[in-house]
């Protein structure tokens, strides 16, 4: 097992590696131009106001804190679909109720219009 | 040196090089971004430690969806880095002296231990023996993740939506 | 080879940094940063116990997915607080936020 | 010295793999596309630069390659350095656990994992750090609005793509690709499992920020989206990452679905490229055949009806698979 991911730990050092390559080729070949103006932010050509790093709106948070929650749920279904089938029914019937209370969740969240881009 | 050793080692630095510029660093978004490679040296540990079922949920959840919570979090206030307020209380000496007692107390304990090594192997295939503990001995602890889950997402979602 | 006492240790230094997030740092985000640095330092814990100590069980790694199931769960609300917090007082800097009613 | 042997296995298998996701994927694909597209409006698509103009991608790499190398001075240098090599990176990682197709000595795989689908569905949701750092760190107004929203719709399509990933490992009884595509010898999962395709090929679709999902590149509004202010190689780093991540969503779309490289008379790795190139074309198809979502409507999409459809799905399922067939 511990030799499939020294595979996997090689294919992300190479590939590492391998990405980085064109950026090494394009360090060492372009063209540089002391030319201010093109480092400028790109505005569609108007002169840039401020940072862009300002305030973001809350529904952005809303969205990805309901998404963390489903994502943990989700990781609870992987091992039982793994055993569910030589378990037989007892397992259907644990994660349905597994299940219901993640749709309670959701009917929550749809109601107090956490859903809702507005 | 055997190829886990060495795998241990660089593992240990990455999580511990990156958890140390999390901690120090004056720009926020910087230390959100370092997290990734400090949850990622631990799923690394976990591989080392046979974990492969744990290794893949840490990538999936810590380095996937919270780090992405926090940079949204990150970006709601101040708007962004975070560099235009001093980050450090005046604790720095106490949170040293605090942090280094902790670490020599916690070494000291870890390594004068005797460990006593079980017996048993670990399951070669580690999602279908977390499925059959999972549904087996653990269902109570199973059904109830569910509603911790259901209660944080109603109260999280309580508390930040906006009151109108 | 490494044994118990390494991951120990390191899982022990990675604790020691996040308690030092915890004490020094002003912003509650990055605190809560130090928070998740030491649950994955417990559970490091976890799983090195479960193969060194009782790799018949799978106890260590069923409750290293518990902690971080309550991992998330921590990050969701105490991040919403922290939003909630910023909106009202318009500060994430714990040693500002100095009241209980406003 | 068994382990040197290893080593260079794997060091050869990654880079036989990362160049052809480069070139047959992303360069060809590129090409297919403009090919398509043109084709579909009653054009011609590029022409000149080789016959039928099939070099026209390499061309445009080389010209690329030859650009200057523009970081803009506001910008967080580090995490727009990092983010270049975060994406592309991310995307590639899924093809380790992709079977292209099978030998006498066993299935043609970088590496068959025994979290095999879990690993793919962890990989792709490093992708979306990838864009929120790229976003954030061009310090462009276009770039980090573009990046958020690039950020909400991938974290929404994860959801349903977990699910639709769950139902297949639960009627395979596995998490191991090799092993779903073995499951596969009678019947195509698509045929037990046709509303499960269409949410993975729904949720795939808005997993790689395409047309009709494609808001947060929209062109008119966004410029270019997260990547406003990448130009040069970089540009083309985040297109082999855009275009890799389309390439290994159909390709999972073929191993869970659509029997993986399994099919009659012709050999193994031809009947995947066959399937791949099929999913491929839908893909491009629908380009032009949609117009663009809203961002409401396509939050709204994914929340209120892929992921309760997803969970019914899968409730119908288990019954079948657990209750009644044991």
């Amino acid at each position: 097992m511990l030799l499939d991911w020294g595979y996997v730990a090689i294919f992300a050092l190479v590939g590492a590696g391998m990405v980085s390559l064109p950026l090494l080729i394009i360090w060492l070949i372009s063209p540089r131009s002391d030319y201010p103006q093109k480092f400028e932010t790109y505005e569609s050509g108007v002169p840039t106001i401020g940072q862009a790093w300002s305030q973001f709106h809350v529904r952005y948070y809303l969205f990805s804190l309901v998404f963390v929650v489903f994502d943990v749920e989700i990781i609870y279904l992987y091992p039982w679909a793994v055993v569910a089938r030589s378990l037989g029914a007892a397992a259907f019937w644990e994660m349905l109720v597994f299940l219901v209370i993640l749709v309670l969740g959701l009917a929550y969240a749809w109601r107090r219009g956490a859903l809702e881009w507005t | 040196m055997s190829g886990e050793a060495i795998a241990f080692y660089v593992l240990a630095a990455v999580t511990l090089g990156s958890g140390l510029v999390v901690v120090t660093s004056k720009n926020m978004v910087h230390s959100a971004a370092a997290l990734v490679p400090a949850f990622l040296g631990a799923t690394g540990l976990y591989i080392l430690l046979n974990a492969e079922f744990v290794a893949g949920i840490q990538v999936l959840i810590y380095a996937g969806a919270i780090t992405v919570l926090i940079l949204f979090a990150i970006m709601l206030t101040e708007g962004g880095t975070g560099l235009g307020s001093r980050q450090r209380n005046e604790q720095a000496v106490v949170g040293t002296a605090v942090a280094a007692a902790m670490a020599a107390l916690l070494i000291v304990v870890a390594t004068r231990t005797g460990w006593t090594a079980g017996s048993g192997t670990l399951p070669p295939y580690t999602p279908g023996a977390i499925g059959q503990s999972f549904l087996r001995q653990n269902i109570l602890v199973f059904e109830g993740t569910s509603v911790v889950l259901l209660i944080s997402l109603m109260g999280a979602i309580l508390i930040a939506r906006r009151e109108d | 080879m490494p044994g118990l006492t390494h991951y120990l240790v390191v899982s022990a230094l990675l604790f020691a940094l996040g308690i030092f997030a915890v004490v020094t740092r002003r912003n509650a985000v990055a605190i809560l940063m130090g928070v998740e640095l030491m649950l994955n330092a417990a559970n490091i814990n976890l799983v090195a116990f479960n193969k060194y100590v009782a790799p018949g069980a799978m106890q260590g790694q069923i409750f290293a997915l518990i902690v971080i199931t309550l991992a998330a769960c921590e990050a969701a609300v105490g991040l919403a607080l922290v939003l909630a917090a910023y909106r009202t007082l318009e500060t994430v800097y714990l040693d500002e936020i100095n009241v209980m009613k406003w | 010295m068994g382990w040197i042997w290893d080593v260079l296995r794997a060091i050869v298998g990654t880079i036989i793999i990362f160049s052809a996701v480069a070139f047959i994927a992303v360069m060809f694909g590129v090409l297919l596309e403009r090919k398509i597209s043109a084709w579909m409006q009653s054009r011609l698509g590029p022409k000149h630069v080789g016959p039928q103009g099939l070099l026209q991608t390499v061309a445009d790499t080389i010209k690329l390659l030859q650009k200057e190398n523009i970081v803009p001075s506001r910008a967080d240098r580090l995490i727009f350095a990092s983010a270049v090599i975060v994406v592309p990176l991310a995307a590639l990682l899924d093809y380790v656990v992709i079977p292209f197709g099978t030998t006498r000595s066993g299935p043609l795989i970088f590496r068959d994992l025994n979290i095999g689908v879990l690993y793919f569905a962890a990989t792709s949701s490093l992708v979306v750090v990838g864009i929120l750092m790229a976003g954030w760190g061009s310090n462009n107004k276009y770039a980090l609005l573009g990046g958020m929203r690039s950020a909400a719709q991938m974290v929404t399509y994860e959801i349903p793509i977990g699910l639709a990933l769950v139902t297949v490992a639960l009627m395979a009884g596995s998490l191991s690709t090799v092993t779903i595509v073995n499951g596969q010898a009678r019947l195509w999962y698509i045929v037990t499992q046709p509303v499960a395709f269409l949410i993975f090929l729904v949720a795939a679709t808005a997993e790689v920020n395409r047309v009709p999902f494609d808001l947060v590149e929209a062109e008119s509004e966004l410029v270019a989206g997260y990547f406003s202010e990448y130009s040069g190689m970089r540009f083309a780093l985040f297109q082999l990452g855009e275009y890799g991540e389309m390439f290994a969503m159909a390709a999972m779309a073929v191993t869970l679905f659509l029997g993986g490289w399994r099919g009659p008379v012709l050999p193994p790795v031809l009947w995947f490229v066959i399937k791949l190139y099929a999913l491929i074309f839908v893909f491009m198809w629908v380009r032009w055949t949609y117009p663009r979502f809203r961002i409401d409507q396509m939050l709204n999409f994914s929340w209120k009806i892929l992921i309760p459809v997803s969970v019914l799905n899968l409730v119908v399922t288990a019954f079948f698979a657990v209750v009644v067939h044991r």
